[in-house]
């Protein structure tokens, strides 16, 4: 288990990640039981594919969607975590840049069963399509719902300044 | 050719058969339920096997991650709890670690003590909940009565600590807001010895009631690799067979100087998904005891700043709250108020579980399945 | 708004004699229709009572009800007298005050061992002694709440059956009492065959209970009534082979004769298993957790008397707490021995005339002492279960205690034929 | 046969929590009895005096109409409105003190902590039913009233089980 300071599990981590997939990820940071890497939309499913498989992080924890406005990109970021072996303790983070304007990844509920909600969470908190997602509809917002998806930046709560 | 009477129609709430094609039946129950909360599941039965179930959260959505991103790190703490009020520490938990982080700044050991001790104590609160609504959803009142009044042994030691009954709004970035009572620590042990001794109760009016095990063994069979595949967490991940426990695998504040068992079971049926958390409580009382002795004197809060800010980062903190994994991811621009909140509660988590489990099951078990999924309709909603 | 103006500004005699002949007329005239006729029938024709050796006339009647002293033949006279018994005694007032205090202790039973206090402040002030009793008083507030509800007839609803409905169901019930004998000859209808009647009273629940979820027209009473049906026919078979064993020791249908039969050994040494499947049978006919399927269903929450309101309501519940008296009497009857046991009750005397004799009222008390242990037992029951599942009440029923039941038949059959039992043929 | 030693030991744990004493409270004659006499909070040093968060109660003494316990309400819940009060102290010149409503209040106790003068407390008074919204909101005089709420019972704890008394 990597205590604080020495980080080698990490390091040796995301050293295994950047051979196999060489310059088409980017390693953001690397934190005690934390990695994220900043990966293509074109090579996700590989990318996730081979997390789950070789790397044994199979337990999905949680789908963000965060709005950039001034980079004018929306962020997925995935969070995955491991049951089953010696990366219990590390939360690995995967994000991928989508353009603002039409945001769209494919989906990968085929590969994590857990994340099909989130993802549709997701969709509908900030409008990003998921290509292939089995049940890609309104979730927790209200049937008549005619605003633009809420958690966006330039949507504003009534009332309350930002 | 269904003869459609016009003033027959007397649909009631929660049971409203929206249309028949080719035997199958589309059911939609709820989102009026005797357990909890507001929550709908639309179930396709054909007979008595039901097809698909399709849950449709939604209906106590109040937008907490957007209500987040309004106000400061203090005014978040009271709006933060909101969601899973039960079990008010272990939702606050993680964000006031990550907040911590964000601002990092150091928390007194005495404050990591008390902090270990509410949680437990709201897990247990919790568990007694879940396990009396479970009890009532099988027909069992005494199941009801008991846990929910040996939960307000906890209630009053949680009162006397943080100030409210169960809203406790007790940790801050940086401790907890007040010390314990001085007759806090006497109290405790006489309320947890006796509350030990009423669970030990539970065993032969529940768990060993044949008529309880008739419904609830072999209910749900709930595979290691779809558990795991799912995002299945807590309990229900724990009773079918994966020792996945955060204050284990990641221990934060002082649960690496407490040493307790983490309890999973192999069945991962609807007994195993209620024995689990039964014992769990068990380990919890035994925690408390511990963290209660090796608690140091000092203080229990570091000053904060009036409006703290974080500088320009992202965190991402994960806590074993009383239904499981409850994390919070924080990405905070450098002003007081954070940027994005997204919170990844266990409920929501359980929703591809349930609807996994309920598809092939019986109609008659519907309610030992959806409950023992360790579901709570408002955290999941946010 | 206009008529009240009128009488009240101002007064005129006229109006004022007018109302009073008005009302003269109206009382003269229901006295000699109605009142006149009852009287006739009285005096002339129910034969006057001959009591030891003088005949009551009705001028004797008048100076006995005065004098007590010469009463006393006249009270014993009429606690014999079968109308007495129908009405007060083993008959319906003491089955409606045995079902209240039924209703009374299972609320605070149910209460005590859910660690809770049940009825408190109904008649808490009331009387100095009530301090520690609790809501007693809170079954009269129940009912008169029954009385002033509404009676909601839902729309569409088959209007005859659905008012006839209650009442049938208490009128069941209420037979079944008529038959269980309280005390040696303190039975109402000593008919050969009782056993017999009381499952063809049996009979009558599952189909009325049918006919009332039926007649309410809606879709919950609907499914909760067919629910009603599968469990109540199904154990019904149980029921009927659990009592096989104790008619073939006893040898006899009437239940004073199988009372009698149990001289030495109760039947529940020589049966046990009949006696459980009995009590679990009962429990099921009674619509009790752990088999109140019909009554509320998690999943979708109904019941076959949800459109029932007011004293329809309280009817049927006088009904299922009557029927709860009546059979765990029957429970009392055929395995518990009835009324035997122990003597520590004396005769009541009334002026040197003794009306109840030891032992009747020894018979009385340890009848009721049973009776009110065995529906303790079955309050109980409803403490410590959950609620079963459709298909495994159906499964239990059909495979589980018939077999069972088969196999005590044997065990009555076996006991019989090795002669530990005397042939007893006859009452 | 399991079913049946499974009934039996039901039986027999339910006939014996016969035994054992009521848990309830009966709450009109008896109250309960709360640690202290409500939370407090020491602005210097920063941190909170454990005590029962209920009705406030404000020493208009020491209230110096800075608004802060407002601010603090104000991402919360919005309960506090501050209001002018007719009777002059010198070291209130605005003359404004906090006006909680206690349809909004969600006593987290956060105003408490805002409040750097000692001036805003919360005492152990609960019963604040009202029959009108209008009358939820209780005004800085009514506010300065020290509640007189006497609860004399708590859990107690012996062989026949747990049970509230004096």
């Amino acid at each position: 288990m990597s205590s604080a300071q020495n980080l080698e599990v990490e390091k040796a981590l995301a050293d295994k990640v950047t051979a196999r997939f060489g310059d088409k990820v980017r390693l953001s940071y690397v934190k005690p039981h934390r990695i994220r890497f900043d990966v293509s939309k074109d090579i996700l499913l590989e990318f996730a594919r081979f997390l789950r498989d070789e790397l044994g992080f199979d337990h999905p924890i949680s789908v963000a969607g965060v709005d950039y406005p001034k980079r004018n990109t929306i962020e997925v970021v995935y969070h995955i975590g491991s049951c089953s072996n010696e990366y219990r303790s590390v939360v690995f983070a995967f994000a991928v840049h989508l353009p603002r304007d039409n945001p769209t990844i494919p989906t990968l509920t085929p590969i994590y069963r857990g994340v099909e909600y989130h993802e549709r969470e997701t969709f509908e908190m900030l409008g990003v399509i998921f290509e292939g997602h089995p049940r890609l509809e309104r979730l927790l917002l209200p049937e008549d719902w005619a605003d633009i998806p809420p958690l966006l930046k330039d949507f504003h709560i009534k009332g309350r300044e930002e | 050719m269904s003869i459609k009477h016009e003033d027959t129609n007397t649909s009631v709430p929660g049971f409203h058969m929206e249309g028949e094609d080719r035997g199958i039946l589309t059911l939609s129950v709820g989102p009026q339920h005797p357990g909890s909360g507001h929550f709908r599941l639309i179930v396709k039965v054909d007979g008595d096997i039901i097809v698909e179930a399709l849950p449709d959260p939604g209906y106590v959505h109040r937008g907490e991650e957007k209500m987040c991103e309004y106000r400061n790190y203090i005014q978040n703490i009271p709006h933060l709890e909101r969601p899973m009020i039960a079990d008010s520490c272990g939702i606050l938990y993680p964000y006031v670690l990550a907040v911590e982080e964000l601002i990092n700044i150091q928390v007194p050991e005495r404050a990591k003590y008390i902090r270990v001790i509410m949680a437990e104590i709201n897990r247990c609160i919790f568990e007694l909940y879940w396990l009396a609504i479970y009890g009532i959803f099988l027909g069992h009142s005494t199941m009801f009565m008991w846990p929910m009044a040996d939960r307000e042994l906890l209630i009053d030691l949680a009162e006397m600590a943080s100030g409210a009954r169960v809203t406790h709004a007790y940790f801050v970035p940086g401790g907890v807001r007040n010390d314990l009572p001085d007759n806090f620590v006497e109290k405790a042990v006489r309320h947890l010895k006796y509350f030990r001794s009423r669970l030990k109760e539970y065993k032969d009016i529940f768990y060993d009631n044949p008529l309880f095990q008739s419904r609830t063994i072999g209910v749900g069979v709930l595979r290691r690799e779809d558990a795991i595949n799912l995002g299945a967490t807590g309990p229900v991940l724990r009773a079918s067979g994966v020792e996945h426990d955060i204050r284990k695998v990641e221990p934060y504040d002082v649960y690496d100087e407490l040493d307790f068992k983490v309890i999973t079971m192999k069945e991962g049926d609807s007994y195993a998904r209620a024995y689990v958390p039964w014992l769990e409580m068990f380990e919890s009382v035994e925690i408390i005891l511990q963290a209660l002795e090796k608690m140091p004197n000092g203080p229990v809060r570091t000053k904060l700043g009036p409006n703290p800010k974080g500088g320009v980062a992202e965190v991402f903190k994960r806590v074993e709250a009383a239904r499981g994994e409850l994390a919070y991811y924080i990405v905070s621009d450098g002003n007081p108020k954070p940027y994005r909140v997204k919170l990844s509660v266990p409920s929501f988590r359980e929703l591809p579980v349930m609807a996994h489990l309920l598809k092939g099951a019986k109609l008659a078990d519907m309610p030992s399945i959806y409950w023992s999924m360790n579901y709570w309709p408002v955290e999941a909603d946010r | 708004m206009v008529i009240a103006m009128a009488t009240v500004s101002e007064f005129k005699f006229s109006e004022f004699v007018k109302s009073v002949l008005w009302l003269l007329f109206w009382v003269i005239l229901i006295f000699s229709l109605i009142v006149l006729p009852i009287i006739f029938v009285i005096l002339f024709y129910i034969p006057e009572p001959v009591i030891n050796g003088v005949r009551i006339n009705p001028y004797l009647l008048l100076t006995m009800l005065t004098n007590p002293q010469i009463g006393a033949p006249l009270i014993k006279a009429t606690i014999e007298s079968t109308f007495f018994k129908i009405a007060v005694f083993p008959g319906f007032t003491f089955a409606a005050l045995f079902a209240t205090v039924l209703i009374y202790a299972e609320r605070k039973v149910l209460a005590k061992m859910q660690l809770r206090v049940g009825p408190y402040h109904a008649g808490r002030e009331a009387f100095w002694w009530a301090n520690s009793l609790g809501g007693f008083l809170q079954l009269i507030a129940d009912l008169l709440k029954l009385l002033g509800k509404e009676i909601i007839v839902p729309a569409g609803a088959d209007k005859p059956i659905f008012w006839a409905a209650p009442v049938v169901l208490v009128v069941a019930a209420a037979g079944l009492i008529a038959l269980i004998p309280v005390a040696p000859n303190w039975v109402i209808a000593d008919i050969d065959v009782g056993l017999l009647a009381v499952f063809a009273l049996l009979g009558f629940f599952p189909l009325t209970t049918l006919l009332a979820s039926y007649a309410s027209n809606s879709k919950y009473p609907f499914i909760g009534g067919l629910r009603a049906l599968y469990q109540l026919i199904s154990y019904e078979i149980p029921l009927i082979l659990s009592v096989l064993g104790v008619v073939i020791l006893a040898g006899t249908l009437n239940l004073t004769g199988i009372v009698n039969a149990q001289n030495p050994y109760w039947f529940i040494i020589l049966l046990p298993i009949g006696a459980v499947i009995f009590f679990i049978t009962a429990l099921a006919e009674l619509e009790r957790i752990p088999f109140d399927l019909p009554e509320a269903e998690s999943e979708i929450v109904a019941g076959w008397l949800t459109e029932y309101s007011g004293m329809a309501y309280g009817l049927i519940q006088l009904a299922n707490y009557i029927k709860m008296y009546a059979l765990s009497a029957l429970f009392v009857t055929l395995f518990l021995g009835g009324w035997m046991g122990p003597q520590i009750a004396s005769s009541i005397e009334f002026f040197d005339v003794t009306i109840i004799s030891a032992e009747e009222a020894n018979g009385v008390t340890w009848f009721a002492i049973k009776t009110f242990g065995i529906a303790l037992l079955m309050i109980m029951m409803r403490g410590i279960n959950p609620r079963i599942k459709i298909d495994i009440l159906l499964r239990t029923a059909w495979s589980k205690l018939i077999a069972i039941a088969f196999i005590n038949v044997f065990i009555a059959v076996a006991l019989l034929y090795l002669g530990v039992v005397p042939i007893a043929g006859g009452a | 046969m399991g079913s049946v030693s499974g009934m039996l030991k039901a039986i027999a744990s339910g006939s014996k929590h016969l035994a054992i004493r009521r848990f309830t409270l009966r709450y009109p004659e008896q109250k309960l009895k709360f640690v202290g006499d409500g939370y407090q909070f020491d602005p210097k040093e920063g941190v909170g005096i454990a005590g029962y968060r209920g009705r406030h109660i404000l020493y208009q003494d020491k209230c110096t109409g800075c608004q802060l316990c407002s601010i603090a309400c104000e991402g919360i819940a919005e309960a506090i409105a501050m209001v002018k009060v007719d009777k002059q102290y010198k070291q209130n010149k605005k003359g404004i003190m906090p006006q909680i409503d206690y349809g909004k209040c969600v006593f987290c106790g956060l105003c408490v902590d805002a409040c750097p003068f000692y001036a805003l407390f919360m005492t152990d008074d609960y019963e604040l039913a009202a029959y009108t919204k209008e009358h939820l909101i209780y005004t800085p005089d009514q506010l300065a009233i020290k509640p007189k709420y006497i609860g004399t019972y708590e859990i107690k704890i012996d062989e026949l089980g747990a049970y509230h008394d004096e």
